[in-house]
This record gives C-alpha cells, structure tokens and sequence, in this order.
C-alpha cells in the first residue's frame, strides 16, 4: 500500500511516549497515533500509565499521564523498553519520563510550559537548567507548541482556553510528521466526536495540520522515518484493551454455554472497566450486578451459578480477600463460577494503578483448607479473549470455580486483534441434569464433574452447603472416611484438567540451553528476548503458561529438556516456587518489583549471564 | 415428579434427621414453614432456601427443596443471585440475629432497600446460638453471657426497625411458639410481591432460655402482644387498652392508654386508638410501631403482625425492563457484530508479499 | 513542640501537595476543618484522623496530625480501635458515600450503635470519585453512570436517617460550600461526648458536578435550605415558610407551610411551627426531619444543621467503668496468680528416684 | 507416693475414651478421670471431641460426644493412637468409636441404653446383636448402668432424671476401680460444685462409690490394673487447655511488652474460647471487644496497635479470609498485632470441629502482593503459652504483624503444664519513640523494625496507610524506586528474625538417616514415633518447628546432615512445598486428611518404609 519515499529513513520499529499533566489529553493522543498506525498496517502494542489520583494539581508530579505506542514492521509483542521519542508537555512529565528515554533519543518538549512555576511544582529549582545534563546524549527539541496552537487559531472566536485545549493535536500532527502518517483517520474520528461542533472540531483539525506543517517547515529535524508496514497475518483486525477482550470473551462463553451471563462486582481499579463494558450489552442477556462489596459480588455470582447462569465477578488484590471466603465455599460446593482478578501492585491498597503479578499464590493458597481451584492466565490484551473463554468452558465442563488471572498491563495495554473466525468456537459440552431418576447431586461424569440441576427441576430437590459432605448424595458427613474421600475427589478433579489439555507450545526448539517459562503479561517481553537470542544463535527457547493450575502434564518433560529453567516474573518468584517444589527442578528467578513491564534487554542480559554459567 | 399431584406438609420434610437441640423453637418455625408451603400454589421445584451459618442456618438441610448452605452473614448475597438469575423462584432466606444483623447487616440493608424480592426469616433468639452463648446485636444492654461477663455494652438494635428503615416494602414480625399467627405472617409474606422481612421471635432453650417468655405466659401474654389486623384498631390486653398516637409537644410517640369502657373505640382520654394500615406509603408510622415493647420499651407491648405491605417494583422487574429497553433499541445483541464492531481494519492477503 | 504555643490553621497542614481534582469540594471541607481544630483547646498530638479508600479518604494526609488512611470501609473499626486503646484522644473518621455506606455500611451501623465517641465526616458525592464515577448508595435511582447506562435501580440511602435509626446520640448535616456553616457543626460535633455523625454535601466537579447545587444556587437556595437552630421554629426562605407536624390520619407527616404574616409563628392554616429541639430524647422527630429534602423528597428543603446531639455513656466509658469494677473486686491481677492458680499439683523433686 | 499392690497388673500407659449422647456428662467425666490422673503423678495427655451440633437429638450419631484420655507412668505426648478401653453409654457412641478400640480391649456398654429406640436412632436394625462381630477380638462388659445408678439412688429424694444424669459418675467411678484410682479428688471437687445442693452432691458421690464397688464386687473382670506415677519433671503443674495457655500467654506478653492488650475478635470454633477466657482478666487491664465481625475485630486489634497496645486478633480459617486485607495493611504500615488461628477443618466451613493443619500457605500467602508475615506455630496445649508470647514479642520488637497457629487438636485437648518461672521470662526489647528531633516514622533500627510513635506524643504527628511509600519519610511514593526498596525492607525484616532465634533443636542425633520435620499439633505424635524407632536403634531424629516464616537459619544444614527428609502433616504437603522449593530437598510427606491426629504407629511404619527405600 505504502509508496516507498527515498528521503526517509527506514525503521524496523519506533517507540513513543505522549506524557503530560492529566488535563493535557494524553491518552487520546496517543490513541489515535496507535489507530493510525495501526490503520496503515503496523503491527502495534501501548501502555497507557494513569497516575493514582483522578486528576491530581495541574503540573504536579502526581498528575502525569503517558501513554506509550510501539509501532513496527515486525511483529512486536511489547509496549517496548526504551523510548525513541517522548514527548514532555510540561516539566512535571518531563522529570517523570525522561530517564526512560534511549541514547540519542528525541525529546519534544512543550517549552511554553516550562514556566518558572510549573517548574517548581515538578521540583526543580528556578533558574535550573533542566535539559542541559541531557544534550550530550539526546536529541532536545523545544517546541513552542502552546504559542503556536494559540496563532494557528487566532481567528477563530474560541476561548483561549478552548484554544490551548487542542495543543495536543498540533503535537500530534508533528508526530505524524515526523514518521510519515497519514491525517485522514485522526480528521475522520474529530469529525465523529465534534460532528455537532463544527468550531471545535475546525479547530482541532486546524491545529493537527499546523503541527504537521510545523514540522515540514522548519528545519530543525533533519530526518523524517518511515516504519513500513508489518508482515502481518491476513485478517480483520481492531485495536483492544484487555479487559474490552475479557468483557466480549465473557459474552461470547456465554453464547457457547447458551446460558445467560451474570456478573457480580463491586468496582476496584484496575478491573472496574470490564463490569463498565458488560454493562453495555443487556441486548446480549448479560445481568450485570454492582453490588455492595466484592462478598456481595461474588455471593451473587455463586447464587447465579446455582440458578444455572454462567458466572463471573471481577475484582482486584485487595478484592480476592475478600472474595476469598465465597471461592472455598464454590470449591466445596463445586459450583463454576469465574474469578477474575485483574492484578495490580501491592501489599495492600499498594500501587493501584501499576502493574504486578504477586497474586498467583494468593489466588492458589489463599484459602482454609485443601481447596484446589483451576487457575488460568491471560498473555496479551488480546489475548484476553480466548482465554477468558478457556476459564468458563473450565468451570462449566468441569463444574469448579476458576481463577483467571491478568494485570494492569493487560487491562489498560492493547494491542491489534486478529479477530476470530467465530464458528470455530467450540460449544461447551455440559448438560443441565434433568431426570429425577439418575439425579444426585454429587453424582459425576468420567471427568469428576458432578451434576447440575438447576432449581426449578421438579424432582432434583437438593441442598448444597460449606459443610464436609459424603460423595454422591451430598449428604452432609463430617466422618473420617467422607473427608479423606471428598478431599481426594477435588484435588483428582482439577488435576483432571489438564487430561484434556493440548500439548504445550515450545517457541524454538523442544530441546535446547535454556528455557524461559512465564505466564501472564510477560509474555511478549520473554517472547521477544527469546526471539533475538535465537537470532544471535542462542539456544533458547520459550513456554508461556495458559494454565498454572493444573500445570500441563507434559511440562516436566520440557523443562527437563533444558539445562537450565529460568522463570521471569514481576513477583519475587511465586511460579517459580510451584515448579522448583514440584520438579526439584533449580529453575531460576528473574524476579522485578518496579512497578514496570519486564525489560526486554534485561532479559537479554540476565539470560546470557546464565547460559554463561552453565 | 408431576405438578398434578396435590402438594403436602410431608413434601417439604427431607429425610435426615433434624439435628437442633431438644426443645429449641427452631422446630416449630421449620414445622410452619412445611405446613404452609404446600398451599401457596407453587410447584416444589421452585422454591430455594438460602441460609447462612447459624443453628438457624441449618434449615435448609431439614427442607426437601432447593437449598443452599451459604457462609456466614452472606445469604442474602447468594439468594438476590438465585433470584435475579430465575425469577420464577420463590427464593426465602433464614437467618440469624448474628448472621443477618452483626456480619451481615450490611448485606440485610442493601438486599432490602434493593427490594430483591426475597422471603427473609429472621430467627431472633437474642444470642449466638452456634457458637455457644455469646451475644448478639438484639441481646439486651447489660446482657452477661460468656463473652460479657460484666454484662455487654453494646445497644441492641431492633430488626424490625432496622429493615423498615433500610426501605422494606414488607415487614412482619411473629413468635415461634405462636404457629397458627406465624404461618398467617408466612403466608402473607409470600403473596408479597417484594421483599418480606419476618422477625421471628425464637427461644433458645439451651443458651438463652425464656427470652421471650413474656409474649407467652399465660399471665402476660394478652398485655404483651399486640396483635395486629389491617383495619383493625390497635388493641391488646382483650381489648381493654390500645395504642394512641401522642403528638406531646410535637413530637410523635405511640403510648398505651385504657379503653373508654363506654365509648368504642376512644380512649379514657378520649383519643381515637390508631387503625392500623400496612399499606401506609409513609414508613414512619410501621417504624414506630416497629419499635414498641423493643427491648428499650419494655413497658408496651410488642407488635405481632404485619406492618407494613407496600407495591413497589423489585429490582428484578426494573433489570429484565431494562434489558428489553435495550433489546428493543439495539436488537438482540449477536457476538459477531460485538466481535467485528466498527473499528476494524483488514490485512490482506497479497499485502506484503 | 510544647502546649503553651497558641495553634493555627497552620499547624494542621501538612507539607505536601494536596492532590483531589482542581475544584473538588474536598478542599473545602479540608480548610474548615483545619481552621476549627485550633480553636477547640485540644493539643495538636491528641488528634488522630482515620479514613478507608476513595478520595474523600485521602483526607489525613493532607492533615499534620497522626492519622491512618486505612482499607475500603473499614475506618469505624481501626478508629474504634485507637478510641478504646486511648480515650484521651479525639479521633476522626473521614469516610464517603460508597466507603461508608456500600462496602463499610456494617461498620457505620454498629460503630454508631456502640456511641464510640468517633467524630465522623462522611462526604457525601452521590458518586464513587475514586473509581471514576460509577453509581453509590446515595445515587438517585435512574442515575446514568458507567455502570448503570440505563439508569440505576437501587433505591438510595439517606445517610441521616441511616445514623439516626442506628441510635447516633449526634446527627448532623453541613454543605462542603457552606464554609461557615460547616465549621459551627464541626465544632458542635467536637463538643459532642459520644459518636458525633456528620452528612456533607460535597460536590464532585467531575463525575457528579452539580448534585448539590440548588443548595447553593442564588435563586433557590433560601428555598432549598432549611437551617435549624435549637430552640428556634423551623422557618426557611427567609422565614416565609416552615415546617409544621400533619397528622393526617394519625400519620406524622412533616410539611411545609406558609407563614401568616399576620401572626408571628404560626402558618396560614393556623399551625404550630415546629421549634427544633435537638436535645430531643426520642428520635423520632429527628428521623422525620432527616427525611426532608431527600432524594426521595425533593420537593421539601432539606434540613442543615445538628439534627439530635443527646447524652448517653460512650462504649469507653462502660468499658473502663467495667474494668474498675473488676479490680475493685478481684483486685489488679498478678501474672503469678493468673498462671498459679488452683487447679495446680507438685511434684517433688524427690518423687521417682 | 503411691504403693505398689501385686494383685494388679502393672501397665505403662492406657487410653481411655468416654463417649456417650452430649447430653450424658462426657466430657466432665473425661475431665475428672484426667485430673485424679495428674494428681496422682501420671502423665497425661487428652482429647474432646465435640459434635458440630450444640446439643443435636438424644441417641443420634451427630450427638456423639467423647473425650479421650492418655494416662502413663512415662513422658507421653499424644492423646494414645488407639484405645485400651471405650466406655460407651448408648448404642450412637458404640457406633462412632468401636472401631478405635485396640485388640483385646476394653469395651464397658451401659446396656440399659441398647434399646431398640436408640438402635434405631444409631441405624441399626431392631435385633442385629451388634456385639457379636467383635466378641471374638475384643472383652465386652455390658453393665446396667442406668439400672444400677437408680438402684444406688433408690433412697433419694429426686426426680428420677436427676437420679438418672448421675449415671456418669457411675461410670466414672468403675473405671477408677479398674485402674485403681483414688476418688477423692473427684469426690472434693463434687463438694465444690455441688456444695450448695447438698442432695445432688450426696447423690454424685453415692453414684461415684456405686460403680467403684461394683466393679470391686462383680467378677467381670478379672483384672484390675495399676499405672504407676511417672517420672515427672519437678515442679508445679496444671492442665490446661492450648486455648486456655494461649490466652495466658497473651497476658503474660502484655506484662512483659508493659502495654495493655487489647483482643478485638469475633466468635468462631475454635478459637472462640480464647476471647471468652480473656473477657475473664478485666482485672489485667485486658481490654476484649466482640467485633461485630473479622474483619471488625482486627481492625480494631490494629486501631489499637496504633495506639499503642499489645494488639490480638483471634479466629479461625474462614475468618482468616475476612481478615487477609486487614492483615496487609498491617504489613505495609508495619504494626504489631498478632493474628491467632486456631486452624479447624476445611475447606469451607468445613469440619468445624475437627482438626487440620490446612491454613499453613494461606496465612503465608493468602494476600496480594509481595506480603511477608512471620508464622509462630505452637505444638501442644501448654506450649501455647512460650508460642502465644513468642508471637507478640516479634512483632513488637520488630514492629510487624506475626501469625499464630494452632489447631483444634490443641485448641481443645489439655496437657498437664509445667508452671513456668516467671522471673525468667524476658521484657520485650523496645520503645515508644518520643523524641520529635529524631523521630520519621520509617526510621528503622538494626533490626528494620520502625520507629513507633503512638497518637498522644508531641511533635511526632504523622500518617500512615496502605499506598507504597516512601522509606524513612513514610511519604506516599509509587516510584519504581520507592517500591522496589521497600519490597525488599519488607522481606528482609522479616528475614532479621531468623537472626535472633536460638539454635534449632534436634531430638535425637544431628545427623542419620531420617529426619522428621514437623511444625504445630503433630509434635507429640512425631515425638512418640521418633523416640520408639530410635529405641528400635534406628537413625531416626526429630525436628520441630516454631518458626515456620522466617525458618531458622541452621535447618538447611541439619536438614542435609540426614539421607532423607520426611514431613508428617494433616495437609496435603504444605510445609512440604514451602521446603522443597526453597532447598531442593526432597522431602517426602506424611499426609493425613480423615479430621484424625496422626497415629504414631502409621508414622512409624512409613518411617521404616522410607528407609527401606534408602
Ligand atoms: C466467617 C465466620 N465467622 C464466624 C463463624 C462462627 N459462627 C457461626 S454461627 C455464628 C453466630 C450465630 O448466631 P446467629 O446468627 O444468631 O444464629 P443462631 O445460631 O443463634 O441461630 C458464628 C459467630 C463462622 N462460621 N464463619
Ligand atoms: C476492597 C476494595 N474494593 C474496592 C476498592 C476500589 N474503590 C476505591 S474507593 C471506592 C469508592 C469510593 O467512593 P466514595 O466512598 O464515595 O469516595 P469518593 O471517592 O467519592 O470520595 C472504590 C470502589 C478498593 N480500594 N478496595
Ligand atoms: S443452641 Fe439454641 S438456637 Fe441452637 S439449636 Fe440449640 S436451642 Fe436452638
Ligand atoms: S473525582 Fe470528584 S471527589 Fe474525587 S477528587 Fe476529583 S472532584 Fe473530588
Ligand atoms: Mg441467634
Ligand atoms: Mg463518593
């Protein structure tokens, strides 16, 4: 599609940075850089970075909002570690950014913002001069870009205020410069969104274009890019955040169920979008329940399940505590419900907005008693679908409460989404119980799952409850006999799982120096480490986890194909406790607590250390 | 199982055997609640019984229907989603005075005010009965008991006044020992579309026995009941006193005075005793009455009845309008336009070769 | 720092960036409170503020005193801890809409039944700020928000009648724009010996701009705020109306009158104005009052100022009163004697040679 | 003292179970067996157990009600694996604990109660003689205890159900002559219980006397035996119950910490009894508040931390999950409350009465985020008191919270207690900081404990809460920076403790072939087991642990000094996992699951499997 223009020069990928005070409109910069780029055939990953507070003091440190485009003619699986670009719209986000920024790197800075005020509110001493210790090693722009987005409008009978609102275009339109893209999609959606206000929108559009000419006209980049088209797999494509691709998985294991959904929740950062986003389709059948509190939610989860729904309820950390309780009583009452717990920093209130995976043994262990649950994790935002799906079709054929795990990361992150062929989703393969004749109610199927009969059944009158019971008939039996048998049962019934699992993916070779085995959103940084160690002739191979609990059955072999396992995780190793107790394998930990993504050349770098030790 | 044949009290007894202590008036409310299932109406398989964790909680287990053992405090949680997954249920949820009002009373006010259209039996037995003898938030101030060996400090709370002010559309209260009134209330409480609140009085034989002697005592229970009847003017005592509305110096108070042996109908001070409507939009006046002989009103009566029976929409009805609204506007939803919505863009085939 | 230092408004602020949104309504309830704490005679280091999760919980930061910004609902239950640990101090709890009366409802119930001598500011949005505005307890039904885009269906609380019902000895309701105001019953509440309850109007400028704003706005406000004053009538819209007591049908209705112009205190239909009487031991009347001006009421203007303010022992005091009796009859216990008690035997070191 | 009598058979040790309905005096009976045992010089140990009903319908199995004794003229540990002698008073208790009865021995009915009613209620059919398939293997003495008790009675003015309820006594006091027990300290504590009621006294003792002399004038049984005192430790003892030395203990603590304490609990089986017993010790300026929940009761627990008390919280399982979040803001601010668990059956509600050793990971990990809590485990009803204090002394010397576990095995069953000297227990190490010159509330010592400056002291205001901070400041900071130092504090305070903890004791040698590694109730059982195969000659030894987080510094080593590990636990393997992954041992579990004690002799012979193996 793309003409190739000589006085560009060519690149394989480009990472940038939109960052400024909350009010500066950040986030919608950046997502319609990542539109256009993705709408002219790159393959493309962000990560948004929200500050903690809705809308801290304007040019405080506190209220700095970024997002972040990776953007490539290869196939890319990360938001990307460095910069090549950032973009500072006032010193507050420059201060904040700025160390994240690569060696001859390109900062653009809003230099109208660098007022002798906002300076102090970000800490700096007046008279500083904060971009000196930087201009041997970077590429300084100061653009004037809130006194030319004002001269851009002048005759338009706006408020300057209103005026000063659209300098996130004019950055916008100097980005496209710079890398060569094309307006039509950016005027395309202001027309969408400003259709009704043909001033605001002739503004924004006015001052998208002067940024974009700005760049063209002055001389002070001497390089325009171009980042050519991916090499990407056919097919229909959009843009998705993770939790949209939890929310559409859901609806869609609701129709492969053909049950209705529920979703009980209470809202918690950073999973409160997915009830936000299924509260959007009650045309689908989809009830969605804001309860009092997450016991709330998933108590009415539970109770839908029981009525035959299928069942979520969202949540993160400090949530699954709470939740905690109701999942033992869904283990015991083998009920399918879905706990999604869309992981954020911790202890505690911790890190509300950053990313972290510290809940997996709370996920696992977190509960009295031997109460083994089924645990699933998301890779990729996109990802998120599929695998929201998997976590149902567990519970339903398997008639257990599941855990599906993502992150921050995942949540907020998107990515293109290679859209589904539909009719290749396979049903779920469960039945209602109907017939009083055979009925009881923990009575199973060849894979453990016992019966479930839905109240309103004539004839298959039953209570369940938290108390030990007798296999069978459920009959409460608190005997030594009833325990030792039930507690058997449960933990042989979620190892069954992974009977009917496909066998496990191996990304390079099946045998080799080193493996990297994760799960969650570490996924594309391993993959991409993996990826360019192969590259440089190293043997190194990947596995990422769908499934932690049960592990798959034919991972020891795997493992044992490796000199050496190493486990990154942004934890202090909580998989790689699982795998070393169960294997005695010396797998080792590449553990980050930075509140960041994993870093692809740190990887790189600790797994050379190791092949070097071995 | 045929919805033909006639239903019966031996329908709703499950087989196992009922394990409460010898003598705890948790058997007569099960026994009621068997009798009167039978003639509501309603087929077997669509009643479910949501409990928490209490001796009360254990009725389930003694119901030959749907039922559902929950943890404690929480039913209420797991009933409004039996109940809003199916709305054809009859969905009733039995509590404890622990369970529903200590670590549950939060879960109790927002199922009310949410109008979930539950059957909510409350066994009040003034103690925690399970767990051996502690008190509860309806135990009486001062109240000694193994936890409060220097009597408790906490002031009860009165259920009945508690979910009339949570927003009840339906509240009642009855006596365990009193079945032919309990399964009136029972009854009454079923036909409510909403949800019906039932204090239930319960005497705990074992950890605190005769806590509700008074409403049963031969000697005093016709001044220590107030029954009531829609219509009917509040009297008790065998019709000798009733209650008055006392606006002293504005401020609204409910208070006994004798009956004018000579006039119908009016006090000796010639005040009209009070008619009792439950269908009162206005709550205040079920909440005062709600509060009378409570344990901070020793001296009146307490009302037995119901108190208040109000229409409202259950927030069922609203959710499935709401869902039609949205079918009606936007069509039945189908997963592939959800799937490929507008924002998508194609790769082809022959782009980069 | 010594006691004999006069203190300021100064001395309360901390050092760092106060961070809600740039016209949020928290700033001001955070400058009242920080202007009456020095004026109450108590040393800066006996304050202690405790608050749960959302913004109106980031209060203690912003506070230079001791404070504990604890978990989602929860604040009730640590500040009742540091309360009955050191009754000397005077502690606060800073909660919202959705932290005091959705996840921590139970908590409020029972931390007001108890009367701990907490002082409690419950900022009251209607909305849950921190989360990005999704619908709370105090939402009017048929809100439209992020959750509910066809509109809530739960009926809201009204925190007022919520506290009173719980048995607060202290209610009050102050607006977040009506600094004034809001320091008086800042200060009576302090004055308070017992569980004081405040209610503040807070607007939300971002998710729920405006919820508030016919209090405040120049052509409603006199009639949409009804200022109480003890021992004054209830007269509001520059005392052309009022509040009387109907007793229609023996129902206790609170409605508004106009004022006869002719006859001072008394409306057109020759009724009595209330006189408010906080002091009130029944709380019938503040019940009612709370009532006014609701959502459910919006025609009537809704009551501003300290609604009851009664005398009843805080839990501390009967603890500590307890704890005296103890010694007083068992004596200060000893370790030895606790650990040595009867029940004991000796085996000599002779025994089994 | 005592003197030996040759017409008695001489035994080492017996265990007696009394069982009968709830409501038949069991567990007084038990007591008052265990108590003429202590003071007449035996060891001792014992075990209720209750049924989950209050009082569930007379003559049911769910009615059952026993209580075990262990009596020995040698050091014993366990409540006894099997039964000398089972004493069963109706046709429900023969059911539920005939099968505990060991080889050749003793079953006394009271045959009165075998009526075709109760056999009925126990599920037997009407005439099946339910004796006869275990004559063969056991000596059955069926005696009309009931008839007899009556007939002692016949003289008494009293209700014939007065009479009938003294039938216990009669029991008991049958028992006592086959064992060759005095009565009179059973006959002093009748006066005293009964002393106001001279008639029911008279009629106690009358019943006592009765059975005595009946089994002293029958010829039914041919023997009778004598356990002779053992060799006891010097000193003074009581028996006490693990709850109640845990809440002794916790008094103790507030001695030594000086500060008040201050319990914030809610009821639940079983910890209950520890809030009922402290509500006892007003007079200590011990402050009990009944929460109106869990999650209530440690909040207020940690309220009062803040403010300067010796804070507890007890519970069980189910409440740790409602106390999960509380416990992690306890960990972010760095407060010292201790969480007692008195862990019972689960999962769920569970098995309320039994015993279970199943909250190990949970109370590790049952959190999100990176969350490090020291766990304090106790290993027998006394011990509970060094266990209880040992906990609050951690966490108030190093200003974290401490969990405490027990179990209902302990919880319930008693143990007589070696009355410690209490001038040789140590103050707890530590200050309130006052100084506002020098204080910031993350100020750390060597031990990173922080500075602790309660509401009240001049000049050292300041906030604490649940977000990331800063260190030293306390200041709220989410900076990569920030979290990443403080996650690694946090783990290496907790760390710190292993540093002061005394050298890990070895039963046995410190090295050879099998080491039993245990933690909490299982200590007798593995001790019993250990000292026996020792006695066998073979290489066993045994270690015990009190410290399962941060485990000692030295196990690691005597660990490897032994060809292999084994772990007994009631758990599916949960020390185990934490062992196996952190030292890549491969220890081999013992795993038991039937709400039972371990037996010694399973222990035993798994033990010789294993080293078969080797
Ligand atoms: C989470 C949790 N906390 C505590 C308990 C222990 N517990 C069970 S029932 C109960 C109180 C029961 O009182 P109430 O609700 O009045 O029921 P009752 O037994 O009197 O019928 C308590 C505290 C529990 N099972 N689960
Ligand atoms: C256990 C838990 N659940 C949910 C949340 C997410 N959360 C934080 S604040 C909040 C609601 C805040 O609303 P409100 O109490 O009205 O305070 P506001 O922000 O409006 O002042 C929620 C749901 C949380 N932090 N912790
Ligand atoms: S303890 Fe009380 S409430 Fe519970 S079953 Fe026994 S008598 Fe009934
Ligand atoms: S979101 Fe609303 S309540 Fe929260 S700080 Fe902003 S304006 Fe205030
Ligand atoms: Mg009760
Ligand atoms: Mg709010």
């Amino acid at each position: 599609m793309a003409t190739k223009d000589q006085d560009k020069e060519q690149l394989h990928s480009v990472t940038i940075r939109f960052c400024g005070d909350s009010g500066d409109g950040m986030q919608l910069t950046g997502t319609q850089f990542t539109n256009t780029s993705a709408l002219f055939g790159n393959d493309i990953s962000t990560y948004p970075n929200f500050p903690a507070e809705i809308r801290a003091p304007q040019g405080t440190l506190a209220g700095v909002s970024g997002f972040q485009i990776h953007f490539s003619s290869n196939n890319i699986h990360t938001a990307g570690d460095e910069l090549d670009v950032l973009v500072a719209m006032n010193p507050a986000a420059f201060k904040t950014n700025i160390e994240d920024l690569k060696q001859n790197g390109i900062l653009i800075v809003n230099e109208d913002a660098f007022t002798p005020n906002n300076l102090k509110k970000a800490g700096y001493i007046d008279d500083e001069d904060i971009f000196a210790p930087y201009e041997s090693r970077i590429r300084v722009y100061k653009v004037p870009i809130t006194k030319m987005t004002l001269t851009a409008l002048e005759d338009f009978d706006m408020m300057a205020k209103a005026k000063e609102r659209c300098k996130n275009m004019f950055a916008l339109g100097l980005t496209y410069w710079i890398y060569s893209r094309p307006l039509d999609s950016t005027e395309e959606w202001l027309a969408s969104k400003f259709g009704k206000k043909p001033e605001i929108l002739e503004a924004n559009i006015k001052a998208l274009k002067a940024g974009y000419h700005f760049g063209n006209t002055i001389e002070a980049f001497q390089n325009t890019y171009e980042v050519p088209e991916a090499k990407i797999q056919p097919g229909t494509y959009r843009n998705i955040t993770g939790n949209q691709a939890v929310a559409i998985g859901f609806v869609a294991a609701s129709e492969l169920a053909k049950r209705p959904l529920f979703i009980g929740s209470y809202p918690i950062t950073p999973a409160t979008d997915i009830l936000q986003e299924l509260s959007k389709y009650k045309n689908y059948g989809v009830k969605t329940f804001q309860a009092e509190d997450e016991i709330a939610g998933i108590g009415s989860a539970i109770g839908s399940a029981f009525s035959g729904h299928l069942a979520v309820t969202t949540t993160s950390g400090p949530g699954i505590a709470l939740k905690s309780e109701f999942m033992n009583l869904a283990v015991i009452t083998e009920l399918p419900v879905v706990i999604a717990d869309i992981q954020r920093g911790g202890p505690s209130t911790g890190l509300p907005t950053k990313t972290e995976q510290t809940d997996l043994l709370q996920v696992l262990y977190g509960r009295n008693g031997e109460s083994p649950i089924p645990v699933v994790a998301a890779k990729s935002p996109s990802d998120c679908f599929e695998a929201a799906i998997e976590a149902c079709r567990i519970a339903v054929e398997h008639m257990t409460p599941v855990v599906f795990l993502s992150d921050t990361q995942i949540a907020i992150g998107s990515e293109p989404w290679k859209l589904p062929d539909l009719s290749n989703l396979k049903e779920f393969e469960y039945d209602f119980h109907k017939d009083p004749e055979t009925f009881a109610p923990y009575k199973r199927n060849e894979l453990l799952a016992r019966q479930w009969a839905v109240p309103g059944t004539p004839g298959c009158e039953h209570t369940i409850g938290g108390l030990e019971k007798e296999d069978i008939t459920g009959k409460v039996n608190l005997s030594p006999e009833a325990h030792e048998h039930m507690t058997k049962v449960r933990a042989e019934k979620v190892q069954l799982i992974a009977s009917k699992l496909p066998a496990t993916e191996v990304l390079g070779e099946s045998k080799g120096d080193l493996l990297f085995l994760g799960w969650g959103s570490t996924y594309g940084a391993i993959r991409t480490a993996t990826e360019q160690l192969q590259a440089e002739g190293l043997k190194v191979s990947q596995v990422h986890l769908r499934h932690i609990n049960p592990l798959p059955n034919d991972l020891e072999e795997i493992m044992r194909g490796f000199k050496q396992v190493v486990i990154p995780e942004l934890n202090l190793g909580q998989l790689s406790m699982i795998i070393r107790s169960k294997f005695l394998i010396d797998a080792k930990g590449i553990n980050q607590m930075n509140t960041k993504p994993l870093s692809v050349s740190d990887l790189m770098a600790k797994a050379k250390e190791f092949l070097g030790e071995l | 199982m045929t919805q033909a044949k006639e239903l019966t009290k031996a329908d709703f007894v499950s087989e196992g055997d009922v394990k409460w202590c010898p003598g705890c008036g948790d058997y007569a409310i099960l026994s009621s609640v068997q009798t009167v299932l039978p003639t509501l109406g309603i087929p077997k398989e669509k009643f479910c019984f949501v409990s928490g964790i209490g001796c009360s909680s254990r009725f389930p287990y003694y119901m030959d229907t749907y039922g559902f053992h929950t943890i404690h405090g929480r039913a209420p949680t797991v009933a409004s989603g039996v109940k809003l997954a199916n709305p054809d249920l009859s969905v009733w949820v039995v509590t404890g005075d622990g369970d529903g009002l200590s670590i549950g009373g939060n879960h109790t006010v927002h199922m009310i005010r949410r109008n979930m259209d539950l059957k909510v039996l409350l066994f009040n037995n003034r103690i925690y009965g399970l767990t051996k003898g502690q008190y509860s938030p309806t135990s009486e101030q001062g109240k000694v008991t193994k936890t409060s060996l220097y009597g408790s400090i906490d002031s009860p709370l009165n259920p009945l006044s508690f979910a009339i002010a949570s927003g009840a559309t339906f509240a009642a209260r009855t006596n365990a020992a009193n079945p032919k009134h309990m399964q009136e209330i029972l009854r009454a409480a079923a036909a409510h579309k909403g949800t019906a609140f039932i204090e239930i009085f319960q005497n705990c034989n074992i950890f605190n026995d005769g806590a509700f002697a008074k409403y049963l005592n031969k000697d005093t229970k016709a001044e220590e009941n107030l029954f009531l009847e829609e219509g009917k003017p509040l009297l008790f005592d065998g019709e000798t006193k009733g209650i008055v509305m006392n606006l002293d110096g504005n401020n609204p108070k409910l208070t006994v005075e004798e009956v004018d042996p000579d006039k119908a109908g009016v006090s000796k001070t010639g005040k009209k005793f009070l008619v009792h409507d439950p269908k009162n939009e206005d709550h205040t006046l079920a909440y005062l009455i709600s509060y009378l002989g409570s344990i901070s009103d020793p001296e009146n009566p307490a009302a037995m009845g119901v108190l208040r029976s109000v229409d409202k929409p259950t927030y069922g009805d609203v959710l499935n309008a709401q869902e039609e609204q949205a079918v009606s506007e936007k069509g039945k939803g189908s997963l592939k336009d959800l799937v490929y919505s507008k924002d998508t863009w194609t790769v082809k085939e022959t782009a980069n070769a």
